[in-house]
Formats: structure tokens, sequence, C-alpha cells
């Protein structure tokens, strides 16, 4: 089915849950309305005018579709309370603990994603808007000893393979929406919140980042690479960007 | 509505009027009392709405209404109170950092 | 009385008229006329999407529009009259697209930009929604049908009334200009979402104004419904005995009074913003291309709007769908000759989804960064509203059986809605739980389930209702052939358009994307399907032909017929001439014995009772 | 041949004729446009970091004198009615005429306390307090000029319809009024929310 359904490849521990309840929840839109379908061309056939000169002033007596109606409402229950918010609830509230997982900062801005590694300390350097200017797009305030070893590119992101992450998305100036589809992620990016998503990468390979909000004339073209790599090469890639700080 | 029931109007017009006139002084009072902000606003709330009644219940004959007007704003109040207390609690429950 | 109607002008009889029949009349010219310019703004989209970046046939896109204006100008010979005030104003919307299509801040040899195609998105989607269906769907039917079905004279009051016709006119007006101004038309998505919006060009703030009348145009609309309703219905006509079409039309202006004002706020702050210096929904520390925003900018903050704008556009989403419920119900009521399946199962359902959809709005709003407390909230009233939509389909399924199916070019259309409609709501469930529309949101799916549910749905319910009605306002049947092969070239070429954005959108292509996903690698593998969607959408065109033809041809030349020629139940056919009298409707004042849909009565000589019979 | 029914005559079933119940619908609208500005003002004041006190910057004495005017302007509302009801057409033109005077000081006084903040330099994009300020009291001024023009109608060209149809000119000043005590009412919460609070 979901071969069926064209969906992405899944890439994260957490993106099939994501894509079991888009599959079950498309088996029961399928069956709805191939048995609805089913019964509509065999009453348009079986009562059409030529068929059925006189129409049945009762019509149907039979109770069936009550419980049919009934049978959804109890699905709809079942994905509720077994898929939907229990999910979510994961997404939101039982995120890794931080030591555990890589943490990066992700700032939209027209049209480019920008992204803010701590560094070996662990720590965001401290960022002020007077600083910004093109070769320094986030204002990091280099002199802060914190900042000293954040590393920053732009529509680059590395993750190692395996780990959790923790992703705090920020925007500078509209709303943007920072999307995985390989890891069934997405959030928007909203200027004054900054809000955190967490997954945890499977699969090595090379991926996008898409922006999934209007948010402008460069909208269509602010587009991301997201390199899931194993942990060595991730701190190998690490090192070489801080070496060329 | 017959004169004699409109004169006896005129009386309650009156004093309404006069309530409304207590209330505000009341109200502008209590402001400059620099109560804390949990009472300031509790206080003064309650005081609007005390005024806001008088003026529907009588200015507007709410209170002789008809029946469906009530309940048109009967609807009204609970969207009114919807609308104002999802978008708040939406916010208090953002995910953020 | 009786003389002053021979005295008045031509002026107060057709343009500021206060007859319900006419407004109902400018209304249906106007919106169909907007239908046609967002239908026509949506082909050119098409055309990037199909071939991105490459010149733009420009020629071949407005010469139809000017033929059929011309057309239609020349049919009888310059004469005034309907058909040329449409095809004067389809010259005009010819010179209009030629003009902006030419502008170099537009389309620089004919090579369309980004900008230019956010605009064409964001007007095609309001001017669908706010003035093509809605004034359609309400101020055209609701207007013409309802007093007639109801057995009223006139709406309560006539001059609100055309008050609120030329409203929604100006509202029309200022969004039409705003493609003139400097950056062109609005460019932030039919949502204008700040702080996009916010900084966006001159157009948005158009725009808002233009949105400003629009809603007082619906206000003053709703409220005149709501009274007519309430109390002018004939003797006898109790609640339960309304067409279901009245009863969706009595829930919807519900929605529009209660669910526009809070747009109506935000649209003045957004002004405020736009035009005052304020920042109601722009946070502090913005930096936009580059430069940190003065500091007394800032301690808003953008949710708000998405809050206000949805606990409108939620409801308004019922609002384009329940008018459509009602006409297909009426066309198939009439049309298998027998009553609605469980009508007072519709009516119940239809006022408590009218209610629920106060509570849904922020299921546009599960990637905002919610909490799993509301987030649950708004899943459940998600999924609880799906509930009365299925009672109410179920019930249209049901009430086929036992039929004696007519198959004419109305129930072609009414029946067409129903699985499309299905497939629409269908695909809503998906979006509504949270968790599958962290995938799905702002995808193509998105665009899909909302077309499905407002193009082969909607329209085709409206289609459904002029092939229906046109006699009660012609005397005269629209011509079958022609509306044949309107209905089943639409009905294929919807579906070519619509059913591959489902297919895209689950693979994960995003909406609003000028190149249609081009340098996405996870859109390569469904890239083909979006010349194939626009060769739908062309074709779709095409089939628009035979009805714009049919419509004003079979003003003089349709079958003639009488007065009831569906041989209808309700009032609207049964106790007015067609049609109906200039003042007042009716020539005596009906009286109600029976419920609406009082086909094949067991016993009785004729297949039908209409209301007013003793 | 039919006429419209209910215009003034009140309907069996509602008890309503068609403007009251009209008026009470438009104001239910009323009711959700300014209940989302207060919504906007709660998530505005509640997220903001600071938030001067209105007492501190804004004119108190001129806003009580302000709602002392408008609550007048009511009862001079009210008693206008209540004159026509006892068919008193004079009395009705010298309440209706002070209801309007009335409306006209509010708005002269409205005049002096914007100038004198423009005069300070206080403009709705000065800072979040002063753009709600403004938007409201704007908001709620057009409101008041509003029911002035419908006022002013009925004291002049609009009051013939005494001589043709009293009881539709009687229903006509009612719904009016209705209207203007509307006006009041979101007065009476703006000024607390705004100046006191
Ligand atoms: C008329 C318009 C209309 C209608 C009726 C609906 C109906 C529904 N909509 Fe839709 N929706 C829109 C118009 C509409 N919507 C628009 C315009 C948008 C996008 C706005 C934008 O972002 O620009 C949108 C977006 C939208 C979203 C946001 C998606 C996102 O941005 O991520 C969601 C999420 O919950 C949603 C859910 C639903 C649901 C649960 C219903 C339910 O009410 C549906 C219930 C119906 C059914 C369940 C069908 C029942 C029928 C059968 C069972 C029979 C079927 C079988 C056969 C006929 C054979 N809609
Ligand atoms: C009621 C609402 C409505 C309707 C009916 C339609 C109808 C159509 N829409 Fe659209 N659409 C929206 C509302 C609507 N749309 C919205 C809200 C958006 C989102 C905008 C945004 O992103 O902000 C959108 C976005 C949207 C997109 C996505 C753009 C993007 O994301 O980049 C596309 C792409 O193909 C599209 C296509 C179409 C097509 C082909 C039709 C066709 O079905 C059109 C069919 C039209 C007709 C059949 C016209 C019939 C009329 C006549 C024949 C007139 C006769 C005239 C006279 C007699 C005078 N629409
Ligand atoms: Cu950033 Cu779209
Ligand atoms: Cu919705």
């Amino acid at each position: 089915m979901e071969k069926f359904l064209g969906l992405p490849i899944d890439a994260s521990a957490s993106g099939h849950e994501v894509d079991n309840l888009i599959v079950i929840i498309h088996y029961l839109m399928f069956v709805l309305f191939i048995g609805w379908g089913i019964f509509f061309m065999y009453t348009i056939f079986r009562f059409r005018k030529t068929k059925n000169p006189v129409a049945d002033y009762h019509g149907v007596k039979s109770h069936a579709s009550n419980y049919l109606e009934i049978m959804v409402v109890a699905f709809e229950v079942v994905l509720l309370v077994v898929f939907s918010i229990p999910l979510w609830a994961k997404r939101v509230n039982d995120f890794p603990k931080e030591k555990n997982a890589v943490v990066v900062n992700v700032v939209g801005e027209q049209f480019a994603w920008n992204i803010h590694y701590p560094g070996k300390d662990g720590k965001f350097g401290k960022q002020d808007i007077k600083l910004i200017d093109s070769d320094n797009p986030l204002g990091l305030n280099r002199s802060d000893e914190d900042a000293k070893d954040d590393i920053t590119t732009i529509n680059e992101l590395y993750l190692p393979v395996n780990k959790p992450v923790i992703i705090n998305i920020r925007s500078k100036d509209v709303i943007h929406s920072f999307k995985l589809p390989v890891m069934r992620i997405g959030q928007d990016a909203i200027p004054g919140l900054d809000i955190p998503v967490w997954f945890t990468p499977t699969v090595k390979g090379e991926y996008e980042i898409a922006c999934a909000q209007l948010c402008g004339l460069g909208h269509y073209r602010m587009k991301g690479s997201l390199f899931i790599v194993t942990e060595e090469e991730f701190n190998n890639w690490l090192e070489e960007q801080f070496s060329n700080l | 509505m017959s004169v004699n029931n409109v004169k006896s109007h005129i009386k309650v017009y009156i004093s309404i009027f006069v309530a409304l006139m207590v209330l505000t002084v009341l109200t502008v009072f209590v402001s400059y009392l620099e109560l804390s902000i949990g009472y300031a606003v509790t206080i003064a709330m309650i005081v609007a709405v005390i005024k806001g009644s008088l003026v529907a219940n009588y200015f507007m004959h709410l209170i002789s209404e008809k029946k469906v007007i009530y309940w048109v704003l009967i609807l009204t109040l609970v969207f009114f109170v919807i609308l104002m207390l999802l978008p708040i609690l939406s916010t208090l429950d953002q995910v953020s950092r | 009385m009786d003389n002053h109607q021979h005295h008045e002008s031509f002026v107060k009889k057709y343009i500021f008229s206060q007859d319900h029949k006419i407004i109902g009349i400018q209304y249906g010219i106007t919106s169909l006329l907007f239908l046609l310019f967002g239908f026509y703004l949506v082909t050119v989209m098409r055309w990037q999407l199909a071939y991105p970046m490459e010149a733009f046939p420009l020629e071949r896109f407005v010469y139809p529009l000017l033929g059929i204006g011309v057309i239609l100008l020349f049919i009888r010979g310059l004469k005034i009259g309907i058909h040329s005030v449409v095809g004067v104003s389809l010259i005009l919307l010819a010179g209009v697209s030629w003009y902006v299509a030419t502008r170099d801040e537009n389309m620089p040899n004919r090579i369309m930009l980004p900008e230019f195609y956010n605009q064409l998105g964001a007007m095609h989607g309001t001017i669908m929604v706010f003035l093509g269906v809605v004034p359609l769907a309400v101020g055209a039917f609701g207007n013409y049908i309802v007093p007639l079905q109801i057995g009223a004279p006139d709406m309560a009051f006539p001059k609100l009334n055309m008050s609120s016709y030329w409203c929604f006119f100006v509202g029309g007006v200022t969004m039409l200009v705003s493609f003139f101004v400097p950056g062109g038309a609005a460019n932030s998505g039919w949502t204008s979402y700040p702080p996009l919006s916010d900084i966006a060009t001159t157009g948005q703030t158009l725009w808002l104004l233009g949105m400003v009348f629009l809603i007082t145009s619906s206000l003053l609309g709703s409220v005149n419904f709501i009274i007519t309703i309430v109390q002018l219905r004939a003797k006898g006509l109790s609640f339960m005995r309304l067409p279901f079409f009245v009863w969706t039309q009595f829930v919807t202006s519900f929605l529009l009074l209660l669910a526009f004002p809070p747009l109506e706020a935000a649209g003045i702050l957004q002004l405020m913003d736009r035009v005052a210096g304020t920042s109601f929904f722009l946070p502090s520390g913005l930096v936009v291309s580059g430069d940190p925003l003065p500091a007394n900018i800032g301690g808003g903050t953008p949710l708000l709007w998405q809050h206000l704008f949805w606990f409108l556009a939620h409801p308004e989403v019922y609002v384009l769908i329940l008018p459509a419920l009602g006409i297909v119900a009426e066309v198939i009521a009439n049309n298998t000759r027998k009553p609605l399946w469980g009508y007072k199962s519709l009516v119940y359902a239809t006022i408590f989804l009218g209610f629920m959809s106060f509570i849904v709005w922020a299921h546009h709003m599960f990637m905002t960064g919610m909490g799993s407390t509301i987030n649950a909230f708004f899943q459940i009233t998600t999924m609880i509203i799906s509930i009365p939509s299925i009672v109410i389909l179920s019930a249209m399924f049901l009430s086929l059986y036992g039929g004696s199916i007519r198959i004419n070019t109305p129930m072609l259309f009414a029946l067409a809605f129903l699985p499309m409609f299905g497939i629409g709501g269908l695909t809503g469930l998906p979006l509504g739980l949270s968790t599958s529309d962290i995938h799905l949101h702002d995808t193509y799916y998105v665009i899909g389930h909302f077309h499905y549910v407002v193009a082969p749905g909607t329209i085709f319910a409206l289609f459904a209702g002029i092939y229906y009605w046109y006699p009660k306002l012609t005397k005269r049947k629209m011509n079958e052939a022609l509306g044949k092969i309107h209905f089943w070239g639409s009905f294929v070429a919807m579906n070519v358009i619509f059913f591959p954005m489902l297919i895209q959108g689950l693979a994960g292509v995003s909406r609003r994307l000028y190149d249609g996903g081009q340098t996405y690698a996870h859109a390569q593998s469904v890239l083909y399907l979006n010349e194939v969607m626009s060769i739908g959408a062309w074709s779709l065109a095409f089939f628009q032909m035979f009805f714009i033809v049919n419509l004003f041809l079979s003003i003089k030349k349709g079958k003639e017929v009488d007065d009831n020629p569906w041989e209808a139940t309700t009032l609207d056919w049964a106790a007015t001439t067609s049609p109906p009298l200039a003042h007042g409707n009716f020539a005596q004042v009906p009286e109600v014995y029976r419920g609406p849909y009082e086909y094949s009565v067991p016993g009785s000589d004729k297949d039908f009772i209409p209301q007013h019979q003793q | 041949m039919m006429e419209i029914p209910y215009t003034s005559k009140p309907h069996s079933e509602t008890g309503l004729y068609n403007a009251k119940f009209g008026i009470w619908l438009f104001i239910a609208s009323e009711v959700m446009l300014f209940g989302a500005l207060f919504t906007a003002y709660i998530l505005l004041r509640v997220g903001a970091s600071e938030w001067p006190k209105g007492a501190e910057i804004l004119n108190v004495p001129l806003a009580t004198i302000n709602t002392v005017v408008l609550i007048s302007s009511s009862i001079t509302m009210v008693m206008s009615w209540a004159s026509l009801k006892m068919n008193e057409f004079s009395k009705y033109k010298v309440y209706m005429l002070l209801t309007f005077l009335l409306g006209v000081v509010f708005l002269v006084i409205k005049f002096f306390e914007y100038n004198a903040k423009f005069h300070h330099g206080y403009f709705p994009s000065t800072n979040m307090f002063f753009a709600t300020y403004f938007t409201l009291t704007g908001l709620h001024g057009l409101h008041v000029i509003g029911g002035m023009i419908v006022n002013f109608y009925f004291l002049t060209i609009g009051s013939k319809m005494w001589n043709t149809d009293k009881e539709r000119f009687t229903n006509r000043i009612e719904i009016a009024g209705l209207y203007w005590h509307f006006v009041d009412l979101v007065w009476i919460f703006l000024f607390p929310a705004l100046y006191l609070l």
C-alpha cells in the first residue's frame, strides 16, 4: 500500500508511524468509497425511470446506514485514540535528552535555511541582529565565548545516522515551513517563536529540505540539502568546518 | 406598551442612568488605588459587565425581549467565548523553547 | 401601487433594483464572470506549471475570452441585454489580462515571473471563493430562490439587499483594480499570512479594502436571509416543511453572520499594520532582506492572524458546500420522484455541521507548533465534523434507492456531485488527523482535497442549479444535448485535473510552487502529471464554451415550457409563474399544506403533490 | 400582488417586527467583531514584555467625561423613543437633537484627545499600546459617526415619516436606539480596558 500511495522513502525511525496512519486511513477511505460507489452505481442503473417507472414513496427502510455510520465513528475513534493523538504527544512531548542528541538551530529567511551547530562545547553562541550582514546571516557574536566554535552553514544540514536530532526552528522574516519529506517531519518556522522538533535518521543518503509555506517570490527555490552520514563522517565534517572558521 | 407603562419606564431609565454614573465614578476611583493587576482587572471587568448589562437590559430592553433574540444572543455568546478562549489556550499550549 | 411599476426607469428597474429576482440575476451574472476570470487566471498558471519558464502564448489565452465577448456582443445585433453586458465585460477582462500579462514586471518577454505566479495564485483563490462561489451560491441562488420557495413577496429588506449587491460589486472591482497598481495584485496567498502580507506590495492593501467591502456585503446579506426565512414564510410553512435548500441557506447565513466579523477585525488590524505602521502581526526582531526593522516595530504575533483568518475561513468552506448540498437535494428529490430520505436527519446534521464548523479551525494550523492538548482538541472536533457530512451524504445516496430516476442534465451534475464530494470529503480525513497531516500539510494533497469539494463538488452543484432553475427565469429549458456534452466533458476533465494532485501530494510535492516542483528530487517521479493536469484544465475551459453558448442561446431559442416543467412540488414552481411576477412574486398569497417533497404519494393520481395544494 | 409583511407589526410567532430582529442580528455580528478585537488585545497584552498602564499616558479625566457624555446620550436616545411612544413629537425632536449633540461632544473631545497625542509624538506606530489604543478607539469612533449619521437622518428628513406612519417611525427610532446603546456598551468595555488598566 505504501508503494501504491507513492509515499517518498522513509528514512527516519518514526516515519513509519506517520505512514502507517496514512495507509490505514486510506484503507478506510477506499473501502467507504468503493462500498458507496457500488451502491451508487447499482441504484442508478436499477432505478432508472425506464427500469422502475413508479418510485417507491418510502424508499430504504433498513437501518443499515446507521450501523455503517456508527462503524465509521468507531473507526475514527480508533484512529484518534490509538494513533494520531499519542503519536502527536510523542512528537511534541517526548523529546530525547539534549545530551544524547544532536542539537541544531535552523533559521529560515527569504530564501534560504541557515543551519547553526553549537560546536564542540554544545552551547549556542549569542546572536545580535545588529551584527547581521551577508557574511554573518545569523548575527552571531563571534567574540562571545560560546560562539567561538559555532558552525553555520547555508542550506546544508549534516546529521549523523541513528542518533536522535533536535532541531530548533525559527525564522528571521516571514513564515516558512521546515519540511523533510523523507523524515516525515514538518514544522512551520514562525518569526518570534522558537519551535523544536525531533527525529532519528536511520538511512544514510542525500535528501532535501523543502520550504512548505509560501514565503514570497523565491519560495519555490528555497531548498536545502540534508546529508545523513555516519557518525564518523559527521564528526570529520564538523572538524573540517571548524578548521575553516 | 401603553402610555402609563412608558411613564413608569422613564423612571427606570433615570435610575439606571444614575447607577451608570455611580459605577463610572467607582471604576475610575478604583483605578487610582494602585491595586495589583489581578484585582484591578477583576474589579474593572466586574463593573464593566454590570454597566454593560444595565445598558443591555434596560436601555436595550433585553430584559423583556422575545425568545428568538435570546437564542441568537446565546449562540453569539457561545461563539464569542470560543473566539476568546481557543486562541488564548492555543497560545498557552504552544510548543516552544 | 399598481401603476408605479410601469413608470420605473431603466436604471431603477435593472441597475439599482430592489427586487430580489433582479438582484439575484445581478449577483449571478457578476459572479459567473468572476468565476470565469478566476478560472482564466488558473489556466494561465497551469501554463507555467506544465512548461516552467517557457514563453507564454498570450494570444492563445486572451483570444478565446475576447472571441466569446465579441460574439456575445453581436449575437443579437448590439441590442442591450444580458448577453451584451456579459460580452462587454468579457472584452474588458480580456483587455485587463492583455495589459497585465504584457507588463514587464509580470512577464518580461512573455516569461512569467514568480511574483506574478504568486499574484495569480492568491487572486485565483480569493476570486473563486469570495467573488465566485459564495456570491453565486448565496447571492444569486439564495436571493432568487429562497423568497420563492418560502412564499414571500421579496426579501425582508429590499434596500439592504440592493446595498449588499453593490458592496459586493465595489469589493470585486477593488480586487480587479489591484492588478494595475505597482507590484500588482496581492501575492501572499488567499490566506494572506503575515508577516509576508504585511511587507507585501500595495496590492495587498487593496485586497484588504476589497475584503472589507465583501465582508460588509455578506453581513448585510446574511441578516436579510435570516429575517426573511424566519419572518416571511407563507402560512403553514413550518420549519420542518421547508425545502432543504432553504435550510442550507439559513445555516449558511448564520455562518456568514458570526464568522465573518473576526476576519473583518483581522483585516482592519492588517490594514493598520500596512498603512499606519503598527505591528499587530509583526514580532520583534524581524530582519527583512538583511535589514532589521525599526525598534518600534514588534511585539505582535503572526499566529493571531491565522486564528482570526481560519475562524472565518473554516466556516467559509461550509458556506461553499452547504448551498451546494441544498441544490443537489432539490434536484435529486425532483428527479428520483420520491421524498428525500431522512429529511429530519438532514436538517439536524446541517445544523450540527454549522455549529461544529466554528470549533475546528485550527486544523489548518497543525504545523504551527501546537501542544498536544489543543492539538487533540482540534483533531477530535475535526473528526466529529466529518460525521454530519457522512450523514448528509448517506441520506442523499439512500434517497436514490427506490426512485424512478430521470437522467437529465441537472440530475447528471447532481449525481456526479455525490462521489466527487465523497472523494473530497474523504481526503479531508487524513488531513484532519494531525499526525498524517505532517506529511500532507501544504502539499498538493490539500489542493486536491479541497478542489474535489469545491470544483466537481460545489461548481457541479451550481451547474445543476442553473440548468434546473433556468426555466423559472426564462420560461425555457436549456438545450439538453449541449448540456450533456458540457457535463461529460467537465466531469472527465475535472478528474484529470484533480486526481493527479492527490498523487503528487502523497509524493510530497508542495503547493504554491512557481515551477511545479521541478527542482525537487522527490517530485521527479510525478512531475509528468503537471502537463497532464494542465491539459485537463484547458480542456475543461473548452467544455465551458458549450455552457456559455447554451446559457445565452437558450434565452431565445430554448424549448418553451410551462410554469412547472420538472413537475416539482416546492412553492418556487408551484404557486408562481415563470418568470415570477415583477412585484410580490405571487398572484395570491400562497398557503402550505404539506412537506416539501411529496412525490409518488401512494394513492394519488399524479406523482407529485405541490406544497400549496389542499 | 403582495406587500412585505411585518415591517411594523410584530410576527405572531417571534413577536418581532423585521427591523428589530434585524438590528439584533447585526449587533450579534458586531459582538463578534469587537470580540475578535478584544481577543487580539488580550493576546498582545499578555504576550508583551511591557505594557504601560493606560492612566499614565492617556487622559483619564477626558475619557471619563466622554463616558458620561456617551451614557447621557443613551438616556436622551431612549427618552426620544419614549416621547414618540407617548405621542409627543416635539419632545422627540428635542431629545434626538440632544443625542446628536452629545455625539458631537464625544467626537470633539476625542479629537482633542487624539490631537494631544499627536502633538506629543504618539502615533499608532509608536508602540503596541498606542497601536491598540488608536485602532480600538478609532473603530469605535467610526461606529459613533455611523450612529450620528442615522440619528441626523431621523432628526431631519427621516422624521417626515411621523406624519404618514407613526408606528413604523417609532420602530425606526427604537432600532436606531438599539444600535446607539450598543455603541455605548462597547465603550463601557473599552474605557477600563484601555484607560484604567
Ligand atoms: C467546500 C469546501 C470544503 C469542505 C466541505 C471541506 C471538508 C473537510 N475538510 Fe477541508 N479544506 C478546504 C475546503 C473544504 N474542506 C479548503 C479550501 C482547504 C485549504 C485551505 C488552504 O490551506 O488554502 C481545506 C483544508 C483542510 C485541512 C487543512 C490541511 C492542511 O493545510 O494541512 C484539513 C485538516 O483537517 C481539512 C479537513 C476537512 C475535513 C475533515 C472535512 C470534512 O468536513 C469532510 C467530511 C466529508 C466526508 C467524510 C465525506 C463523506 C462521504 C462519504 C462517506 C461517501 C463517499 C463515497 C462515495 C460517493 C462513493 N481541510
Ligand atoms: C471555490 C474555490 C475554488 C474553485 C472553484 C477552484 C477551481 C479551480 N482551481 Fe483552484 N484554488 C482555490 C480555490 C478554488 N479553485 C484556492 C483557495 C486555492 C489556493 C490559493 C492559494 O494557494 O492561496 C486554489 C489553488 C489552485 C491551484 C494551486 C496553485 C498553487 O498552489 O500554486 C491550482 C492548480 O492547478 C488550481 C486549479 C484550479 C482549477 C483547474 C479549477 C477549475 O475547477 C476551475 C473550474 C471553473 C469553472 C468550470 C468555471 C465555470 C464558470 C463558467 C463556465 C462561467 C460562465 C460565465 C458566464 C456565463 C459569464 N487552484
Ligand atoms: Cu520559505 Cu517558502
Ligand atoms: Cu477547515
